[in-house]
């Protein structure tokens, strides 16, 4: 039993910190956010430049073979800092489909331009029905002479605006729901047949409805075998998960920390409203809030670190903790700011909405406790 | 003669009253305790009948006679925004207001004697759900809610007969000036000055979280006549003010989910007739503790949450694309079940607070349990109104919510992707008319004594 | 829309109240409750003096007539004063029984007696393996050469061993959780066969383990209609599901009052603990339970005088509502009291028990939230 | 050079450092920040090594030789009682830790010159986890975990000899003299007296909420030597009373379950040995509260906790005679998991908390985390254990819990009847040991500064 982090670890961690305060503080992230592209091309490149966007991937590949300890340090500082480049949906999410599937063909002509930060991309992970469910895959993909021809609707697809691969599961075969018969496309954004309407999200990312009409591809598109891509989509969107929920333990605690700094400076009735005990108190509780989420984060790191089994219920776990009980943090934090914390000129308000935007994505703190329940107690 | 022989008379029951437990003492402290206890119930009531939950006759007629009113009324484009979440603009509401003032029904909560209803309190318990159950817009209440009530209370007849009658016919519209930056809950704190030169005020300062200042022609105002006060809440005024009236300028104040719905209010040398002082100099402070009383009786919204519960479970019980009904997801289901029930129980609680006004009584502090438990209410239901939306929650697209936008190019269906810009801008509930921690500051000083 | 109660109805609760102020003060209820016998008869016979025993039921009966609302007076009173009197058992229970499904003689055998005090009584309306589910009933009765002849196990029979009446529900056809079937016996409790384990329950009333072995009894014995006792049953224990909310509302006032009262003169610190915020705010939140609850207590009530349909899901909601926020008050109240509240000397303690029973009687919060959601929408 | 690149070659990564964006600014205040809060993982660190949830061969070994130990030594008369919820005796505890002791194990946290184990924060966790696992009795607190460190710290070479290997082989049964009546959570006000006569004190007072001081032949109190003093903290000193001197006895205390557990402590004219002083005069409050942080981070009891879950879980996994599986209904086992994921944090800020200490620090106010949440949880699972327990939690049947007592002639299966009594009783865990309410107050002071 370790709780340890290298050097490496440990430096990269405060690389990531360092780059929030002297490169990403809330201005510059703002105006990052009113920009036109989802964010600034040359923001992208420094990341790509600090070797993040490689972070994930083998050596062999070009990457720098980081893991789970990894992940957690670099997304918890994103959440600090309210980051909104689109490190998820392509280095996460559509990288993450490409390591654990993608050929040495496919991977040459995708993956080194994205580690490079030359490709943006996206995975199309969810359907209008389907809610939360993964498997719920209505969009069809008819294998006619030769080619592989796609139809149906993507939802809420993260930086499906600005990518220019578009990774897409569709059936194959069996009915919807069946985990059997999902086969994993990796199309080029610009292929004929796909219309994709993009838009801000409230948490200030970008995303998009994408629409596939009689979309045709050669079988190379392929990613992995034909009808077996559920395993790599959920492994994908389960390591997302544990992402977003090292990112809003980092959330809370930075709405946490102002919040008390706050109730330090505000003056009401001639005295900081932090000498107030019933604040006092609920401040204690979000404390121990933040550490607890610190804690299971810990727990779910270390157990995907370890491989093996528990993995997914690791992940469930944190991710229902981190929603409901963060959920408390980040009202609590609006409520002791007062009508400040309403305003869209602090920061806390955008914490705030990216803290909530997390509570839905990948299913949210109902559908994670269901799972745990469902999946077997270690 | 003891009160266990009398309750079995009142009831009929003779026998036996040899087994009567001999000399109970008479009627002591606790049963005037339960007396008043049961206080609020008594007042509804006609002697002699007992508690019936079903509406009586007349109270069915008046119900009809609101429905007939609203499905002649209500006109069918503010009808058709209101239910595709198109904001209305300020000629919409005061359309719709003016044809409530044709009707007679604009001053709810008024004295008849200057134009008001008279309604008794379960009438009054109609009307707001019957508007609640169409989704017809409520009176913008800064006027006909809060400034008129100081008005005819505390002001005197030339301003009554001069503002009374444009707030009911809302020919002019009024905001209100209490908050000041940086003052937050700490109203009495208040710096924006009103120095007397001859028969003017001369004011100066700035108020804030101004609600819809920017459609205002008049603000009622908290200003400082006099700093030479022991108490800090002495030597405040009530004050009218035309914002049409040189050195009144209006700046917007952005909220978090991105619209501008108040404002920053500056006030530099605003020259105001003295003739605009509502009652005595150095009252205001008083006055404005009655008017939040009154603003916060009205502020449970039980009626529209109905709604937003009733309409919640419609939209939900279709399925979602094939999807199974989120209400056959326990979890949802048990949610909703629970807030529905905290609702009801919240429905009883303003019935009684009504009953025991409608004795005369004023709003008491009991009122911010209906502030506290409305917001809280409120915002269970904006919180489970994003849980069902899902991912629809989170598109940032409020352009699309306009008549002439397509209704087939729309992400999301009906008003998914304004359920979390509503749960964003809703966090203000338990933040604004005296915060909730503020409220439970008075409950815990003038009703539990401590 | 009427909120008010009669003249009469006030008078009720007035004598109710002073009759627990004067002859019910929490030394008397402790005697009570140490005594061997599960109440002084002298006492039952007092409760009967005043008509409380004669409330419930029909005027041609013997009875006064009463309805929800003085059920409701009753009990709120009766929990403020923490009363062990087999009320709810012999009155509310095995009354309401006899009130609904019993003929004129058996009424001339029973009801009498139970009105005028001098028969107490109990309905057996748990089985041990039911749980909550009233239908769940393994106990059969055979008709054999015109006897019904008595097999099974009946579960924390609410005074059951006192009792000189049984009601007994048992199956004379259909299998178990058929609704269908089941059969109402009136059993005087010395019939040969039954063999009752009696014992005090945490909140100092008394129940018993009751075994039926080969119990033989005439069809005269059978109350109602046979294979249709379950309308009766259900509709018996909703309406003492409705009296021991009301007792458990009465409760958490009295809670919340004695516990503000004693942060006024409980001295902490140089300062009454009542002077601290966050207790302060703490009691506010335990008021607001108290007035929530009272309303829909008051809801109920007059759902329930109304008649027609909607009664059960009221009884639901009012009793998943007492129990779920209601624990909250009586949990503050035994912190708020410190070591005090968790003394056998104070009444706190032995309103926490009392309250912590009624929250299990007749199903608890999540049994009757869940009862809410299957009835029909009001 | 700059982190970032550092950062890159440590990680191997060379390739384009030509787009590394330049001059990066040094290791700022932030990375600093970042340290401090990894600090307490970085403690129990091999360099290189990174994070592993599975044990080592090193603690492998450990847990079986744990485990062999318990198999054999752990007396099964004990056990059976354990097991079947039958309270028990002085001479069962103490002849479970005279086993321990034999073992080497009665010491857990002692430094090992005293004969303490000198276990890492791993060994002490693992057993911890295998003690509980089997339902074995912890050891009794008061002396070993409460007065033990406080002599071994604060006392002289006299005192350490004298009571420190009694109270590690349990020849001696310590109880605690703190709370007074009326006292409650101001500890500082108490008021029982030391007053010097010569080489002796004369103690005069009451002390409560004594647990198991009917066992106990010593007690340790904190008495007042001196009430000429500036802030009511000081003139407390730290006393060892053997409670066989004349003028000491104990009256019983009923708590709400109805058992006796606590007790009062009465002192009249006691005579006590001056050489029980343990320190100086006066300074008894800082040891005092050395104490109450130790015992702060023994309590929050996640290894007891977790074996209650999972005996939770199995019995209520198997049907209940022919009913369906609780783990079935999707509240319960909903409840169940919720609890299970709160406790898994818990486990885990424990074993920070142990780092921490194991590299020096004393366990600062971080442990009053520790006793909220662990007490938080603890209660949780008793109510969860009513819940569970349907009716069979009502009947009061604590004389069936005997091992003489008929199986068969129980009421309810395994130990159900109990679940209540522990609910009542545990609601003692938020209140004593410093309330919850103190430990907010502790940590809003000391760890957010308010």
């Amino acid at each position: 039993m370790d709780f340890s982090v290298t050097e490496e670890q440990a430096m990269l961690a405060d690389a990531v910190a360092r780059f929030i305060d002297n490169d990403y503080d809330f201005e510059t992230r703002q105006k990052i956010a009113q920009g036109d592209a989802g964010s600034g091309k040359e923001m992208w490149q420094t990341l790509a430049g600090l070797g993040w966007t490689a972070l994930p991937f083998n050596e062999e590949d070009g990457g720098l073979g980081g893991g789970p300890v990894e992940l957690m340090l670099l997304m918890e500082q994103f959440g600090r800092g309210l980051v909104i480049e689109p490190y998820l949906p392509t280095v996460v999410l559509a990288g993450g489909i490409l390591r654990r599937a993608a050929d040495d063909s496919q991977k040459a002509r995708w993956l080194t331009a994205l580690i490079g930060g030359e490709l943006q991309a996206a995975l199309a992970f969810a359907e209008p029905q389907a809610r939360f469910d993964l498997a719920d895959i209505a969009t069809t993909a008819a294998s006619r002479n030769g080619l592989y021809v796609l139809n149906g609707r993507k939802a809420f697809v993260l930086n499906g605006g600005d990518a220019e691969l578009l990774i897409v599961p569709a059936r194959t075969s069996g009915g919807r729901r069946n985990r059997d018969g999902i086969t994993l496309f990796a199309l080029a954004a610009d292929t004929a047949g796909i219309a994709r309407k993009a838009y801000r999200t409230v948490d200030a990312h970008r995303a998009a409805e994408i629409v596939l009409t009689d979309v045709r591809v050669q079988p190379d598109a392929v990613l992995g075998q034909v009808g077996e891509g559920f395993g790599t989509l959920e492994a994908t969107v389960d390591e997302a998960t544990f992402a977003v929920s090292a990112e809003a333990t980092g959330i809370i605690r930075s709405m946490h920390d102002k919040t008390v700094e706050y109730s330090r400076n505000r003056v009401q009735f001639g005295v900081p409203i932090g000498s107030f005990q019933a604040l006092q108190h609920r401040m204690v509780d979000t404390l121990m809030v933040c550490e607890q989420c610190r804690s299971l984060l810990l727990w779910a790191t270390m157990v995907s670190a370890s491989g093996g089994t528990g993995v997914q219920r690791a992940i469930s776990a944190l991710k229902y903790q981190v929603g409901s009980s963060g959920r408390r943090v980040a009202q609590e934090a609006v409520q002791i700011h007062g009508g400040m914390g309403v305003t869209w000129e602090l920061d806390i308000a955008h914490f705030f909405k990216r803290f909530t935007a997390i509570e839905t994505l990948f299913g949210n703190s109902d559908f994670h406790l269901d799972r745990f329940v469902a999946l077997a107690g270690d | 003669m003891t009160g266990a022989v009398r309750v079995q008379r009142n009831i009929g029951y003779t026998a036996a009253t040899s087994r009567v437990k001999p000399n109970l003492p008479p009627v002591g402290s606790n049963s005037v305790k339960f007396r008043e206890e049961y206080a609020d119930r008594q007042t509804i009531l006609d002697q002699g009948s007992t508690m019936n939950v079903n509406f009586s006759d007349d109270e069915l007629t008046f119900r009809d006679e609101v429905r007939n009113f609203l499905q002649e009324k209500y006109p069918a484009d503010i009808r058709e925004k209101q239910d595709s979440a198109v904001a209305l603009g300020k000629d919409d509401m005061v359309r719709w207001q003016k044809i409530l003032y044709e009707q007679g029904w604009a001053g709810v909560n008024w004295p008849v004697e200057y134009g008001g209803t008279g309604w008794s309190a379960i009438q009054k318990y109609i009307f707001a759900n019957e508007i609640a159950a169409v989704n017809a817009p409520e009176m913008v209440p800064f006027g006909v809610k809060m400034v008129a009530p100081v008005i005819y209370t505390f002001g005197n007849e030339e301003q009554k007969a001069r503002f009374l009658p444009d707030i009911l016919m809302s020919n002019v519209w009024w905001c209100q000036g209490y908050s000041e930056p940086g003052a937050g809950s700490d109203l009495a704190s208040l710096k924006t000055r009103a120095d007397r030169r001859g028969d003017r005020y001369i004011v100066n300062g700035t108020k804030t979280w101004t609600t819809l200042g920017h459609f205002a022609d008049w603000i009622f105002c908290l200003v400082r006549t006099s700093s030479d006060v022991a108490r800090r809440q002495e030597g405040i005024s009530f004050l009218l003010v035309d914002m049409s009236t040189p050195g009144v300028s209006v700046q917007p104040i952005i909220t978090i989910e991105g619209e501008r719905e108040v404002n920053e209010v500056h006030f530099h040398d605003v020259a105001v007739p003295v003739d605009n002082l509502v009652g005595e100099e150095g009252k205001g402070w008083t006055y404005g503790k009655v008017l939040l009383q009154h603003e916060r009786a009205n502020i449970a919204g039980v009626a529209r949450s109905k709604y937003r519960m009733k309409h919640l479970r419609e939209k939900y019980a279709q399925s979602i694309d094939g999807g199974r009904s989120l209400l056959e997801d326990r979890n949802f289901a048990r949610k909703l079940a629970a807030i529905e029930i905290e609702l009801k129980a919240l429905e009883y609680t303003e019935l009684r607070t009504l009953a025991a006004v409608a004795v005369g009584k004023a709003p008491g502090p009991e009122s911010s349990i209906l502030k506290v438990k409305g917001s809280e209410i409120q915002q269970a239901i904006d919180a489970l109104t994003v849980d069902a939306a899902g991912y629809y929650a989170l598109p940032y697209v409020p352009q699309q919510y306009h008549l002439d936008f397509p209704a087939d190019e729309r992400i999301g269906s009906g008003a998914e992707t304004q359920s979390s810009l509503r749960y964003f801008n809703n966090r203000k509930a338990s933040i604004y008319g005296g915060s909730n921690e503020i409220q439970k500051n008075i409950i815990s000083k003038h009703v539990l004594g401590l």
